[in-house]
């Protein structure tokens, strides 16, 4: 599946290091992720995955290290402004407005998308159709149709992250981070996900998943890091990786033959 | 019933507006009195200001006397140094208080939750105690700025009386309009979203920051509006206008009516100043022991104000047909 | 050990608990036998962490139906200090080792309520480690020893149910092998023990039998072993 | 030196006061993560206690009447009221504890008018103290007033009774571990809602003692609460949020200010805000808060 022909970076971390008063989270991580490819990083818990994405998207700053994405420098940025370029993150517990009904949800990044940060548009109106049309067409596409005037905060816990990738997608980000995508979601919503996530990458979406799932992370990524004790063990594509005796024993567990 | 309330929802404004003007000939039916009435606008307008900054945004300011009082004094030293004319007295008011609130909105709105409510309340009583000492000759200290004899006009016509009232309304009528067309405009949308879930909304590529500065600057424009119109209905500016009290009877008269509606506010300001002014007649001394103890209740079992029990009552009542409300 | 005597010493009975407005665990029963040790599996999110806090009787998640029975006690009427008190530990995930306090502070906060476990004197023989570091403050430890403290912290209590949240989360591969030698000591006590942990087959060493949770839901309930044998089972639920 | 010696014992002085109101208003937050605007009025209602105890018993009766009184107010209040908002926003706590300060306020007024009730102080303490004759280092003659010194000692002794009984007692070492993580406490079987409700009873009688000692040196009247609540308010954010040695030193530090500004008016009337907005902009926890506090 592998698009050779784009094989410029994306998003570049390098030497990213991280440490919290004595706790070396990361340890000179470098992740290169390729132009239109779906990226997995994958990992034991505390393995420092969330705190490479929170560097990534401007909550934490690294001990050392930087941060390039689509070839603007990123460490210094706010989370607005990093988002602004083209950065889109979906939290692993769903970040959404709970009060507000979904189409206001996603009209919100439509028009952070139309309007840039700022800009003061108290008394406009007009507009807000084409946006609001194009909200609906967002939530179509993630399958809430149905329930674009409900408010947020009834929708079922996989419905919600349904939401929350609306709101990411609304903005229409030139790369998606997705922090455990199908956690806490049935089986057969989890093979939905990955059906969507599927589609919306074959438009040309580069992505970086985070996932503790291997049936996800194997069906979806083109290349999988393997981060244990803050430093990238293993990298590859998922042959690669299933046979690597080191993720084995950090990771995925002894198999017992 | 039905028809009343469908009519309040087709033509919000018409009705406001209605209520408002008509408000000579019923008020005094109520007990109240034409003075009063122009009060109850002038602290409706402020009021309303401030829901768009506490209904929409969630930030509790304890400080926006300052808003009120800067401008008061600023209208005050305009009538006594250079003329009772209240145009330019206005204009330079409401640039004075919105340059402050641009100046504390910067400082204080980087913080929230208690550490705002805090600050922007440390800020107004420095102010207010500046304004008795520090600057008392220009204030006139304790005793408040005097303007004896002092009747302020708009182009020549003397501003009392009625004339003061219809004026103020119309002032409160087109505040009212200009809340509304930002509560449903995409401005107002990313404002009600910094109440929602403001992390979100820095992850959505907003400049968090600069909307809620926004709604800071707003709400102290109308803050300041208030504040100026107060002075031009009573020549006279007290330091009570500075002090917390004020910004705490803003806050009581918020929360009472229900913040986020925008009409709730102005409900909550006309409850207040009718109890303080006409109910404390038959309730004596103990009035304000009596508004507390409301307030508190509300707080306790209401935490949407009047405005939410109009619609429990009304749904109480009228069941299921209400279900087309408030969404 | 009497196992095979009482096979429902404690119980669950389609128990439903909420964070909030999400409906997390969504009807979950079981029975675990006196001095059993059960893994309880299942993916991220499937509701692991959620239904031991809901066991321990946490304020947060909120039970809103469903019984808990500990040797014939109702836990589902308690609060978490009274379950506590009833028996129940629970060495949460994270630790949650207290800040700010000596690793003796933290061992004598566990016995200001009845009953008392271990004196502490034969806690430090167990663990000569922390003993080492009785006057420190607790937090400056390393993971493991955070764990170890977590652990003996339990013990200090007198506990007739046991609840694992991930031991082995954020540590080393060394040093998971350390805390399972401890946990397997634990075992020799015969403490009835529920174990969560997202390394199923570390889990599954431990344990004697397994519960798979789906989506908030029992998926399967049998023997460890039936799970390590049964690779379709655990390429559906566990993902490995 | 004398002039350096009396502006140092005039900032104790005025710390103390503003120290004992912080003390209780921090141990409060810190421990039920309440917000308590009506602590002020807890203040005021230990002040018109110790007046209306000493002006019938006398004050060595208040002296012990007046704690007990504010513990058993605490209590019902904290499980009348209070408990209620624990699972409440901050805003919410705010209000709720603004209204309760409006309603004592006005119920002390309702009962004794709005004018300042006068506060004898007891023999023992009324007089003052030749400072000259017990430090040699003063020169000629100084003199301060005795009550004023009572007070500093009462306050100071206050702070290092609540360290003991924080530090070295059982009851603290569950208090402080509830303060870190109550929730973690309950699983290790200890009721925390118990300690809870007995800390803010403790919160309330440090507030009486404050009112017996504060009361004769402050007027006693219906606006005090008000007054004395927002400087302390500053007091504990600038200190940080729930840290004890935070509010210490916040008060020492906005007491030295006050007095040594003494000499200009002009200046001294906003000081402590001045110094408030300055240290919160610079260090938005304040001095020795803690991370994630109320953000």
């Amino acid at each position: 599946m592998s698009k050779e022909s784009t094989s410029d970076v994306m998003l570049d971390c390098y030497e990213v290091s991280k440490n919290f008063g004595g706790l070396q989270a990361l340890n000179d991580v470098n992740l290169k992720v390729k132009h239109n490819t779906i990226h997995s990083l994958i990992g034991p818990n505390g393995a420092g995955k969330s705190t490479l994405l929170n560097v990534i998207t401007g909550m934490i700053t690294p001990t050392h290290g930087s941060v390039v994405f689509d070839d603007k420098p990123m460490l210094d940025l706010s989370p607005h402004e990093i988002n602004q370029l083209g950065l889109a993150k979906v939290f692993q517990t769903p970040a959404i407005f709970p009060e507000m009904t979904l189409i206001k949800n996603v009209c919100i990044p439509a028009l952070a998308a139309r309007d840039g940060a700022f800009k003061l548009n108290m008394f406009q109106k007009a507009g807000m159709k084409s946006i609001e049309s194009f909200a609906e067409e967002t939530l179509e596409e993630v399958g809430l149709k149905d329930s674009v005037h409900k408010e947020a905060r009834f929708l079922s816990r996989g419905d919600k992250r349904r939401l929350e990738l609306a709101i990411c997608l609304a903005h229409r980000p030139k790369m998606l981070l997705l922090d455990e995508p199908t956690a806490g979601m049935a089986r057969h919503e989890t093979e939905n996900t990955i059906l969507l996530l599927r589609k919306i990458a074959d438009r040309g979406m580069t992505m970086v998943i985070v996932e503790h799932d291997m049936n996800v992370v194997f069906a979806l990524s083109e290349t999988i890091s393997v981060l244990a004790q803050g430093t990238i063990i293993a990298e590859g594509t998922p042959d690669e990786v299933k046979g690597n005796p080191k993720v084995i024993e950090a990771y995925l567990g002894e198999e017992q033959e | 019933m039905e028809y009343v309330v469908s009519i309040l929802k087709k033509f919000p404004l018409t009705v406001f507006s209605l209520v408002i003007l008509t408000m000579p000939f019923w008020f005094p039916w109520i007990g109240g009195y034409g003075g009063l009435a122009t009060k109850i606008m002038i602290w409706a307008l402020f009021a309303l200001g401030f829901d768009i900054l506490l209904g929409f945004t969630g930030y509790l300011s304890f400080g926006h006397a300052i808003f009120f009082g800067v401008s008061a004094y600023a209208t005050g030293l305009m009538f006594k140094h250079f003329s009772d004319e209240i145009i330019p007295a206005m204009i330079v008011a409401v640039v004075v208080g919105t340059l402050a609130s641009v100046i504390i909105g910067y400082l204080t709105l980087k913080k929230s939750g208690i550490y705002f409510s805090i600050l922007t309340l440390a800020f107004g009583e420095m102010l207010h105690s500046s304004a008795l000492s520090t600057f008392g000759s220009f204030t006139g200290g304790e005793n408040g700025l005097t303007l004896p004899d002092m009747i302020p006009s708009m182009l020549g016509i003397e501003m009392r009386g009625e004339i003061m009232f219809y004026m103020t309304a119309l002032v409160l009528i087109l505040g009212f309009y200009i809340a509304r067309r930002i509560g449903d405009s995409p401005f107002g949308l990313i404002l009600k979203a910094i109440k929602s879930n403001q992390e979100r909304l820095e992850y959505t590529g907003i400049d968090v920051q600069k909307y809620k500065l926004g709604a800071f600057v707003i709400s102290a424009v109308f803050a300041s509006v208030a504040g100026s119109l107060m002075v031009v209905y009573e020549p006279y500016v007290g330091t009570e206008y500075l002090r917390w009290s004020t910004s705490g009877n803003l806050v009581l008269m918020s929360v009472m009516g229900g913040v986020g509606t925008l009409i709730g506010p102005i409900i909550g300001a006309a409850f207040m100043l009718y109890f303080e002014n006409v109910l404390s007649v038959p309730l004596g001394e103990e009035w304000l022991l009596v508004l507390g103890l409301i307030f508190m209740a509300i707080v306790i079992f209401l935490p949407g104000g009047f405005t939410d029990g109009f619609k429990l009552i009304y749904k109480k009542l009228f069941g299921n047909k209400a279900d087309g409300e408030e969404k | 050990m009497s196992m095979s005597d009482n096979k429902s010493f404690f119980s669950v009975k389609n128990i439903h608990a909420y964070y909030g407005e999400s409906y997390i665990v969504q009807g979950v029963s079981f029975d675990v036998a006196e001095g059993e040790i059960v893994a309880l599996l299942g993916r991220n999110g499937a509701g692991k962490t959620t239904t031991l806090k809901t066991l321990a009787r946490a304020l947060d998640p909120k039970l809103r139906s469903g019984e808990i029975y500990l040797g014939g006690v109702a836990l589902h009427k308690m609060k978490a200090h009274e379950a506590a008190q009833a028996g129940v530990q629970l060495v949460p995930e994270d630790r949650r080792i207290i800040p700010g306090l000596t690793v003796e502070e933290n061992l004598i906060i566990a016995q200001v309520a009845p009953s008392k476990g271990w004196e502490i004197d034969r806690i430090y023989e167990h663990f000569p480690r922390l003993a080492e570091r009785r006057k420190q403050d607790a937090t400056s430890m390393s993971g493991g020893e955070q764990q170890m403290l977590a652990v003996a912290r339990a013990l200090a209590r007198e506990v007739k149910l046991l609840l694992l949240d991930e031991p082995y989360e954020g540590l080393a591969p060394i040093i998971v092998h350390e805390i399972e030698a401890i946990l397997q000591e634990v075992k020799k006590l015969g403490i009835t023990t529920i174990i969560v942990e997202q390394n199923a087959v570390a889990a599954l060493k431990l344990a004697d039998s397994a519960i798979i949770l789906d989506t908030g839901e029992v998926a399967f309930r049998g023997t460890a072993k039936e799970v390590l044998d049964n690779k379709e089972l655990r390429e559906e639920y566990l993902a490995i | 030196m004398n002039y350096l010696f009396l502006q140092v014992l005039t900032g104790l002085q005025i710390s103390a006061l503003y120290m004992l109101i912080a003390l209780g208003l921090t141990l409060i937050f810190g421990t039920l993560g309440v917000v308590n605007f009506a602590h002020g009025a807890l203040f005021m209602l230990g002040a018109y206690f110790a007046v209306v105890i000493s002006d019938a018993f006398g004050f060595n009766v208040a002296l012990v009447a007046v704690p007990i009184l504010l513990f058993v107010v605490g209590i019902i209040l904290e499980r009348g009221l209070i408990r209620f908002f624990y699972e409440r926003s901050h805003t919410d706590q705010i209000l709720v504890t603004f209204g309760l300060a409006i309603v004592i306020g006005e119920v002390l007024k309702t009962i004794y008018g709005a004018n300042n009730l006068p506060f004898a102080k007891p023999s023992w303490g009324s007089g003052i103290v030749k400072l000259h004759e017990y430090l040699p280092f003063l020169e000629g003659f100084v003199a301060y007033p005795k009550w004023r010194l009572i007070l500093v000692v009462v306050s100071f002794s206050t702070v290092a009774a609540l360290f003991l009984l924080l530090q070295f007692t059982r009851f603290g070492l569950i208090v402080r571990a509830g303060m870190r993580d109550s929730q973690m406490l309950a699983f290790l079987g200890v009721n925390i809602t118990r300690r809870f409700t007995i800390v803010f009873g403790i919160g309330a009688v440090i507030a009486a003692i404050a009112g017996l000692f504060g009361g004769p040196i402050t007027q006693v009247e219906p606006e005090l609460g008000m007054k004395l609540l927002i400087p302390s308010f500053l007091v504990v954010v600038v200190g940080g949020m729930g840290s004890l040695p935070g509010a210490v030193l916040a008060s020492l530090l906005f007491g030295m200010a006050l007095s040594f500004t003494a000499k200009y008016a002009e200046i001294q009337q906003i000081i402590i805000y001045l110094l408030a907005v300055v240290i919160l902009l610079v260090r938005p926890r304040g001095l020795m808060g803690k991370k994630g506090l109320m953000e």
